[in-house]
C-alpha cells in the first residue's frame, strides 16, 4: 500500500507538524516514509506545503502532485490542491476559511469547520489537529493511537498542548 | 477631509500603501517608516536611492516609491558608494542587519566609512541573524541564546560581540555616529532624529552618515513582541549604550532644535 | 548497525560526517542549509570537536583550508550565492592539494535568485568556478540515505586523492526527511604524512598551492592532472534502472532522480521500455555507460533543475547521432515525475 | 501644537489588515485606548482596534503610531469630531 | 584615426573602455593587470570620471553593480585569483540584468599559483563560475589591437544583452606591447530605461536578481535564458586563416592563437594544409563552423595554455569522428609556436 | 669556536640559512628576523606554524625552520583561527602586509580579533602595496605618492588612513597591541619585546597578540634604503603613533623586564 | 625584412629597457612591432627576459623562441639563449659575467665585457646599452640615429643620464 | 652582559653573498666600523664590509646586526681575538 499526502496551507496553521507526525506514525509502522516542505511563497505569511510519503516499497518522488490525500487549509491550497487529487482520492477542505465547494464527483470530499471546532477547545492554532483527525477518520494511513504515540513522545514536556492537541485529533476523527 | 480632522500622524508618503512582511513586533517596520518620515521630511522623493541588503530587510526597497536595488550579503556599502561617487546628486542609503553588515560585510563598511563616502548606513542591530533562523551574530550578547549558540554565547567559544558604532568611531571619515534603541516612543523619536542626521551629514559632503539602531526581533528572541523592547532595555543597551559616538563640528549645525 | 532512523537530509550529512570522523566543521548561516550548521554546533562540541560558525563562507572556507592543512577531517556546507564565494578558497585548496569535504546545498539562482531548491551550480561544481585547472569529485545524492553515505565517501575521497570533495544535492533533499540504516563511525583515520602538525622529530612541512620557481609549477600541475585522470578512471558512479531493454534512458540526479523514478514506474504501467541512468558522481561523469547505451541506439531525457547544464555532458557522452531531449524547471520549482512522464510520453 | 480654541479631540485609525498583534500601540497607550478585538484578520491574528468606549479619552499623543512597527495606526486631531471613528 | 601608436595589451584594454564612455572603473591590484588599475587611476579622474581603488575585488565588483545599475558604462579588471572572487557578485549582476565589462588578465591556477599568464579560467568563464544559470560573453582578443578593439565592444554587447561580458586574456598579452591603431571615441550611449536614476517625473524602478513571488523566479530566468540563446545565434565571432583546403585545423586564441599563426606559416614552408580556426568569442563558441570543418573531414589540433579546457567545446564541436589533438602547456609557461609546429608535425 | 668568540648576534637557530627576496632595505627583513629570535627564545621550532600571507611576506614560511603553510589574500587569520583551534599546542603565526590584512583581509582580522583568537598576528604596515608595485593600501599617508594616486592621497578621493591598532583595541578579544617601528636600533629592539608579548599571551591563551610594525619599504616609498628609517618617523610616525594600544591585565605578567 | 630578437638577464640590467628601445625605434621606422617582457624567475634577483618583434609583416607569436638576435646578459641567460638562436644569427653575450664561449659555427658570436665598458663610464648600470650597440652594430635592425632619438624622448628630462646612455650606445656600437 | 675580566673584542662579520647595499649598518654603526666595498657580489651591488683598520674600533653593540634586514651580520666577542677577522 502507497500513501501519497500533500497538506498545504499559510505559514502558521502547523500544516509541517501534522505532515511530520503521518510520517513518523507511518515509519513506526515500519513502512518507508518521506516527508518535505515546500514554501511557496514569502517567509512570512506565504504559503507553506508539506508532501509525505508513507509506502511498503521503495519511495520515487518526494514531491506529490497527484496526492491520495489532500488538506486544504486556506483559499490558495484548495486553488493548487483540489484539482490534482487522485481519482477515488480524499480532500479535506477547511471549511472556516474556505468557501468553494468541489465539483469532482471521483473524489471523497470532507468539509471540515477546523478553526470554529478548534476555537470550540479554546485553541485556534490546533485546527490542524482536527484536520489529522479528518484524515485518520476516513483513511487508513496510520491508526490513531500511533499518532497518539508520537504526539507523547514529542510534547512529553508539555502536557497542557498535549491534552489539547490530543483533544483536537479526537473531534477531527469524531466530527468527520 | 474636514471630517477626518488633521491626520497628525500618518503613514510617509514615500512609503506605498503596504503590509510589511515581518514578524509582529519587529523593529525594522519602525526603522523603515523612522526612514520613510526623514524621506518625506528632506523631500528626497526623487533622488534618494533604497539598497536592500541581506537580512530581513533584503526587500526593504519595495517598502519606498524611490528607486532601488539589491546588493549582495554584506556589499551594501560597496554599492552605494558607486552609485554616489558617479552621482553626487543622489541619495543612496541601506538599512543592513548586524549580520550582513558586522559579520560578512565587515570589510565593506570600514572602508566605506574610513573613506568617509558620503552615503546613509542604517545598522539594524537585532543581536543575531533573523532571517536565516536566528544563529549568532557578531552582535549576540555574551550569555544569549542564539540557534547556533544554544548553550549561549560564551566568550571561549564565540568570543565577544562587536561594538560597531564604537569601532567606526575610530576613523576619521564618518561624519556621524550614533547608536539609538527603538525600546519606547521617545527613543524611537530620537531614533528619528538621529536617522535625519544621517540623511543630512552625506548630503552636505561632510561623509558618512551612520546609525545603529537596536531593533527587536521578538521571534528569534523567543519572548512575546510586546515584551521585546523591555528585552531591549535589559540586555542589548547594557552591552550596548545609547548616545553619539561621532559628530564632526560641522554636523552639529544639521541638528534642528526640537522640544522633547 | 541497521538501525532505521527518521532524519533529515542536511542532517544526514552532519552526521554523515560525524561518522566518518569530521573533526572540525566551519560554516556560515544560509538558507537552505542552516539546519546542517545548527546541527554541528551543537553536536560537535558535544564530541570535544571543532565548531566554529565563521563570519563569512569566505572565512569559512579558509578555516576548513587551515584545518585541513593539519590533517583533521574537516567540512563546511552553504548554498549558490556562498558556495560562489568560496571558490577561491577552493581553487587554493585544489592547488595545494588539500582535502576537505564541501556541501552545496543549491538554491535557485542567478544571484539572490530564491530559497527554492535547484541544480543550477552544476557546471561551477564539475567545471571548477575557481581559476585554474582543477577537477573536484561531485557526489549528487538521491535520497537522505546517500546524504549519509555519500558524505562518508566524499571524506574517504578526499583523503585519497588529497583533493577537496563536493556534496551537491538541490535544497528540496536537503530539506526532506526519510528514514535511513545508521552506519558504522570509521575507525581508522588515514595517517597524514604531509599535514603540517608541528615540525616534531622531522623536518618541516609546507603546505602551498605556490612554487618559488615558477618552472617548477607545470611539475605541480601535471601532477594533479594525473590525479583527476585517476578520478576518471576510478571514480565514477552510478545507478542503472531497467536498462536492459531500456529504448528511452531518463538521466537525473537528486531528487530529480527520485521523480524519475516514479515517471519510470508509470511508464512501466504501460509497458514503455524506460530505464533511468543516475550519475552518482557527475565529476567524474559517467560517459562510458552512457555512450554504450548510446550506441545501442537508446534515446535519451535529461531531467534537472537547471537550463540544462547536465546535458552537455550527456551530449559529450552520446554524441550527435542519438535523440536527447531535455525536460527542466528552474527557479526554485521543483521537476516532478509528471512532467518527466510526459517528457517520455511524447519521445515514445 | 497647542490649539488654543475650541475642544480638541484626537481619534486613532488601526488598518486592520496591516496589524500583526504585537501588542506594542496597547502597551504605550497611555489612556488605555487600544485593545486586542475578538475577530481575526488575514493574517488570522486578533487585531488591534480602539475599544469603542475609550476612543474617545485618545490624548493624540501618537506613542501607539510611534510605536507600531507596521505601519497601522494613524493618528488625527480634530476640533469637532464627527460619526464613525473607529 | 588611422594614427598609429605603441601600446601595452593592459592599457589598451583601458584606453578602449575609456574610447567605449566607461564612465567608472573600480579595481583592486594584481599581478598581471596592475598597469591597467594603474592607468585609469590617472586617467580617468583626468576625464572626469570615476576611478575608485576598491578594498577588496569583491567589493570592486559591488561597486561595479552599484554604478552599472546607475546606467553609466563600468567596468572593473582583475586576474584569476580575484576573478574567482567575483563570482558571487557577476551572478548577481548576470540574475538582475545588469551590464558590465570585467577583464580578467589570467595567470597560473589553481591557488595562488604564479603571475605567469595561462589560459587556465576558461571553463570559470564560459561556463558561469558562479551560481544558477547565466552565461557570459567572452571575448578573447589575441592582439594589442584586440585587447581595444574587443573591449569598446564588450561596452557595446554588455548593454545590448543587458548582462557583464568578459575580456579574457592571457598575462602574456596583457603585458605586451604591440602598434595599434587609435579608434574614434564612442559619441552616443544608449538610453537605459531600466536605470535607477532617481525617480524624477516617473514611477520609481528597481533592479535586483530576486523575484518577491517565487513563482514569478522561473519566468524570469526564462527571459535570461532566451536571451543567452539570442547570443549563441547573433554574437558568435571567430577568424579563420587558411581554411579552405585545411586538412588540419588548429584551434587557438589570444597569444596562443599568434603562436599558432607563426607555426601554419612554418607548415606552410613544408606545403601542408594547415589552418587556424581562432574563436573572438569563446561563448558563444563558434561550435558551427567547426563542426563544417568537421564535415569535411578535418582533423583538429586544439592548443591552449591549460590542461585542454576549450578541447571540451572543440569535442562538443566536432564530436567523435575526427581526431584532435591537445598541444599545451599550463602552470604560466608559454605555449610557442614551435611546440604547435611539432605537434602539426607528428598528425601530418 | 672559540677562535671565534662567542656570538653575541647571529641568525636565528630557526631561521635557515638563505637570502632573503626582499628589495634592499626593506623592513620585512627586520621583522622576520624578529619573529625568528623570538620563535628561539620561546623553544618554538616544534609547535609553530607559520602562515605566508600575500604580499612581499608571501612565502615567509620558507625563512623558518617550522611548518608553514599559505593563506590566499586577507584569510591567514581565518586560517591561524582554524589551525589553533584545532591543536590548542600548536603556535600558528603571520606576518600581513597592510594591503592584506587591512584592504581585503579586514573582516578577518576584526572577527578573530573579536573572537579573541589564541594566534600571533604580526602587521608589517609599509603604507602600500608593495609586492604589486605600490598601490593605494589602507594605511597610506595622507599626501602620499603611490602607483595608483600620483597625486597624492587626497580626502576627497581616497579617504582617511585606518589605524589598525587603534580599531582593533575597542575589541575586547586581544590580549595584547602595539605599534611599533623598525627606524632604530631602540626601536627594533622594543619590536622585538612587542613581538615576544605577541607569542606569549595567545600561547597562554589570553587572546589575540597583535603588533603592528611601521616597516620600510624604500623601493615604493622612492628614497634612498638608507633614508627609509627616517622617512619613518617623519611621516608615519606621526600618523601611527608608537605604542601599546591593548594590554590585557594579565598579560603585564608576561613581560619581563628588561635593562635598556 | 623580420626580426626576432630576445634579450635576457637579471632582473635591473635593463634588459626590457633595451627592448622597448628596439621596439619604438622599429615602429618609428614604420615596421610591426611587438615587445613582451617575460620573468622567468621570482620578482626580485630572477631571470628577466625580453622578446621583440620588428617585422614589415603582421607578426604571429608575441614569444620568441628562436631568435635572430639574442643578447646573453648572464650566464642564465646565455644557458637558454645559445643553443636556439637561428641558424646564421647573431649572439651577444656579456663576456663580464659569462664565462662560457659558444661553439656554434653557425652563429656570430660578438663578446662584450659589458660591465666593464660601462664602468669604464663610470656607471655600471648601462651595460644594456653597451648590449644594445653591439646589436646595432652587427644587424640593420634599425638605425642608431633612431635610437637615439627615442632616448632623447624618453629621457629628456634627465640630460645627465642621457647622455650617460648614449654615450655608452656608441661605445657598444664601436667596440663590437 | 658585563665582561669584567680581560679585554673584550669586539667584531662583525658581514656574509657578502647576502647583502644587498641598503647600508643601514653603515648608518647605525658609532664607531664608523663599516663600508661598502669596491668589489660587487653576486646580487651586483657593492657590498658592506667591516673596514679593516676600523674593525677593531667595534664595540660589539649590535646596532648594525640589529639593523641589517638581510640577516647578513654577526656579531661576536672574544676576550682572545684571533686572526681572520675580516
Ligand atoms: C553570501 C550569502 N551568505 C549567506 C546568506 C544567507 N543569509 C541571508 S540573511 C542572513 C543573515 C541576516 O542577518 P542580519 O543581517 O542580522 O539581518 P536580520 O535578518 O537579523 O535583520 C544570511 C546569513 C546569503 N543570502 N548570502
Ligand atoms: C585575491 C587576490 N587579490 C590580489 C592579489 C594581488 N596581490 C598580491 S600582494 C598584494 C598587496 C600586498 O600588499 P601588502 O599586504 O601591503 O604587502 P607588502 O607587499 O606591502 O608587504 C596584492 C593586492 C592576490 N594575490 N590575490
Ligand atoms: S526574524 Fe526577527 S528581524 Fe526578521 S522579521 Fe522576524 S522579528 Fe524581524
Ligand atoms: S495617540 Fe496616544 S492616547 Fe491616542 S491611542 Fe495612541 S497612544 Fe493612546
Ligand atoms: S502596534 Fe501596530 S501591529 Fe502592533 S498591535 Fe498595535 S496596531 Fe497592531
Ligand atoms: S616592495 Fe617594499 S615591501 Fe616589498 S620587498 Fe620591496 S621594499 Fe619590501
Ligand atoms: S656592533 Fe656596533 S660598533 Fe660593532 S660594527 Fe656593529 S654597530 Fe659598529
Ligand atoms: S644592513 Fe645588511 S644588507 Fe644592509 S648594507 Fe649592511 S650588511 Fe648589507
Ligand atoms: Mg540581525
Ligand atoms: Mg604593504
Amino acid at each position: 500500500m502507497s500513501w501519497e499526502i500533500a497538506i498545504s496551507g499559510f505559514g502558521g496553521q502547523g500544516v509541517l507538524f501534522i505532515g511530520r507526525l503521518l510520517m513518523e506514525a507511518g515509519f513506526a509502522a515500519g513502512q518507508e516514509v518521506s516527508w518535505l516542505p515546500y514554501y511557496s511563497g514569502e517567509k512570512r505569511g506565504g504559503m507553506c506545503s508539506c508532501f509525505v510519503n508513507i509506502s511498503d516499497e521503495r519511495i520515487g518522488s518526494i514531491f506529490i502532485t497527484h496526492p491520495d490525500i489532500a488538506v486544504a487549509m486556506n483559499p490558495d491550497a484548495y486553488a493548487m490542491l483540489e484539482p490534482d487529487v487522485k481519482p477515488e482520492g480524499l480532500l479535506i477542505v477547511n471549511e472556516s476559511l474556505i468557501k468553494e465547494k468541489s465539483n469532482r464527483l471521483d473524489l471523497k470530499v470532507i468539509y471540515v469547520p477546523m478553526v470554529e471546532l478548534a476555537r470550540e477547545l479554546g485553541d485556534e492554532s490546533v485546527s490542524n489537529m482536527i484536520a489529522l483527525g479528518a484524515i485518520l477518520a476516513n483513511a487508513p494511513v496510520v491508526t490513531t493511537s500511533s499518532i497518539i504515540k508520537v504526539l507523547n513522545q514529542m510534547m512529553s514536556k508539555d502536557s497542557a498542548q498535549l491534552e489539547m492537541n490530543k483533544a483536537a485529533l479526537l473531534k477531527g476523527c469524531e466530527i468527520s | 477631509m474636514y471630517n477626518m480632522g488633521d491626520a497628525i500622524f500618518h503613514r510617509p508618503e514615500s512609503m506605498p500603501d503596504r503590509s510589511t512582511h515581518f514578524c509582529p513586533g519587529c523593529g525594522h517596520g519602525i526603522t523603515q517608516r523612522l526612514v520613510g518620515e526623514v524621506l518625506d521630511e528632506l523631500e528626497l522623493r526623487e533622488r534618494a536611492i533604497c539598497i536592500g541588503s541581506i537580512g530581513c530587510t533584503v526587500t526593504s526597497y519595495i517598502y519606498y516609491d524611490v528607486d532601488g536595488m539589491e546588493a549582495p550579503h554584506g556589499r551594501a556599502p560597496a554599492v552605494a558608494t558607486a552609485i554616489k561617487r558617479c552621482h553626487p546628486d543622489l541619495v543612496p542609503f541601506t538599512i543592513q542587519g548586524d549580520g550582513d553588515l558586522a559579520s560578512i560585510g565587515m570589510a565593506e563598511i570600514i572602508h566605506a566609512a574610513t573613506r568617509g563616502e558620503n552615503i546613509t548606513i542604517i545598522f539594524a542591530n537585532n543581536a543575531n541573524f533573523g532571517m536565516t533562523g536566528g544563529q549568532l551574530a557578531p552582535t549576540t550578547l555574551m550569555g544569549m541564546y542564539t540557534s547556533s549558540t544554544i548553550k549561549g554565547r560564551k566568550a571561549e567559544q564565540n568570543g565577544f560581540p562587536i561594538r560597531v558604532s564604537e569601532l567606526l568611531a575610530t576613523l576619521d571619515g564618518p561624519a556621524y555616529i550614533a547608536r539609538v534603541s527603538l525600546h519606547n516612543p521617545a527613543n524611537v523619536r530620537k531614533a528619528r532624529r538621529a536617522i535625519e542626521i544621517a540623511f543630512k551629514a552625506p548630503m552636505a559632503g561632510m561623509g558618512l552618515g551612520f546609525v545603529e539602531v537596536l531593533s527587536m526581533c521578538p521571534i528569534n528572541w523567543k519572548v512575546e513582541p510586546v515584551d521585546a523592547p523591555q528585552w531591549i532595555v535589559d540586555n542589548m543597551v547594557p552591552q550596548f549604550p545609547l548616545g553619539e559616538y561621532k559628530c564632526k563640528p560641522e554636523v552639529m549645525g544639521l541638528k534642528t532644535v526640537v522640544k522633547e | 548497525m541497521t538501525e532505521r532512523t527518521l532524519m533529515g537530509g542536511n542532517i544526514a550529512i552532519a552526521e554523515g560526517a560525524i561518522l566518518a570522523g569530521c573533526g572540525a566543521y566551519f560554516g556560515y548561516p544560509i538558507t537552505p542549509q542552516n539546519d546542517l550548521l545548527e546541527h554541528m554546533s551543537q553536536r560537535m562540541p558535544a564530541l570535544g570537536r571543532i565548531f566554529l560558525q565563521s563570519e563569512s563562507e569566505l572565512a569559512g572556507i579558509n578555516m576548513v583550508y587551515g584545518a585541513a592543512a593539519t590533517g583533521i577531517r574537516c567540512m563546511t556546507s552553504t548554498s549558490s550565492p556562498g558556495f560562489s564565494l568560496q571558490q577561491e578558497g577552493i581553487s587554493y585548496m585544489a592547488g595545494a592539494e588539500v582535502p576537505c569535504v564541501v556541501a552545496n546545498i543549491m538554491r535557485a539562482g542567478p544571484g539572490l535568485g530564491n530559497i527554492g531548491g535547484a541544480q543550477g551550480d552544476y557546471k561551477q561544481c564539475t567545471r571548477g568556478g575557481g581559476h585554474g585547472d582543477y577537477y573536484l569529485i561531485t557526489l549528487v545524492p538521491a535520497s537522505v540515505q546517500e546524504m549519509m553515505d555519500l558524505t562518508m565517501l566524499a571524506f574517504e575521497l578526499a583523503d585519497k586523492y588529497r583533493n577537496p570533495t563536493l556534496i551537491m544535492a538541490d535544497g528540496f533533499l536537503g530539506q526532506s526527511v526519510e528514514s535511513i540504516v545508521m552506519r558504522e563511525p570509521v575507525k581508522k583515520l588515514p595517517d597524514k604524512n604531509w599535514a603540517i602538525t608541528g615540525a616534531k622529530g622531522r623536518e618541516k612541512r609546507l603546505i602551498n598551492s605556490f612554487e618559488m620557481n615558477p618552472l617548477d609549477h607545470p611539475k605541480r600541475i601535471a601532477l594533479l592532472l594525473e590525479k583527476y585522470e585517476r578520478m576518471r578512471i576510478d571514480e565514477v558512479r552510478y545507478e542503472g534502472m531497467r536498462l536492459d531493454d531500456a529504448e528511452i534512458v531518463v538521466v537525473a540526479y537528486g531528487s530529480v532522480a527520485r521523480a524519475a523514478m516514479t515517471a519510470i514506474k508509470m511508464a512501466q504501467q504501460h509497458n514503455w521500455k524506460v530505464g533511468l541512468l543516475r550519475p552518482i558522481t557527475v565529476f567524474p561523469f559517467p560517459y562510458q555507460p552512457l555512450s554504450d547505451l548510446a550506441e545501442k541506439g537508446c534515446k535519451f531525457i535529461v531531467a534537472e533543475m537547471s537550463s540544462g547544464q547536465m546535458l552537455e555532458d550527456v551530449r559529450l557522452a552520446v554524441g550527435s547521432q542519438n535523440e536527447i531531449k531535455l525536460v527542466n524547471t528552474y527557479g526554485g520549482v521543483p521537476l516532478t515525475a509528471d512532467q518527466i512522464f510526459e517528457a517520455i510520453d511524447l519521445m515514445i | 501644537m497647542l490649539i488654543s480654541e475650541g475642544r480638541k479631540t484626537s481619534y486613532i485609525i488601526i488598518e486592520k489588515e496591516k496589524c500583526k498583534a504585537c501588542r506594542y500601540c496597547i502597551a504605550v497607550c497611555p489612556k488605555g485606548v487600544i485593545g486586542l478585538s475578538q475577530n481575526i484578520n488575514r493574517f488570522g491574528v486578533n487585531y488591534a482596534e480602539s475599544i469603542e468606549h475609550k476612543a474617545h479619552e485618545c490624548n493624540g499623543c501618537k506613542a501607539c503610531a510611534i510605536m507600531c512597527p507596521d505601519l497601522a495606526i494613524s493618528v488625527y486631531r480634530s476640533r469637532i469630531p464627527e460619526g464613525g471613528i473607529a
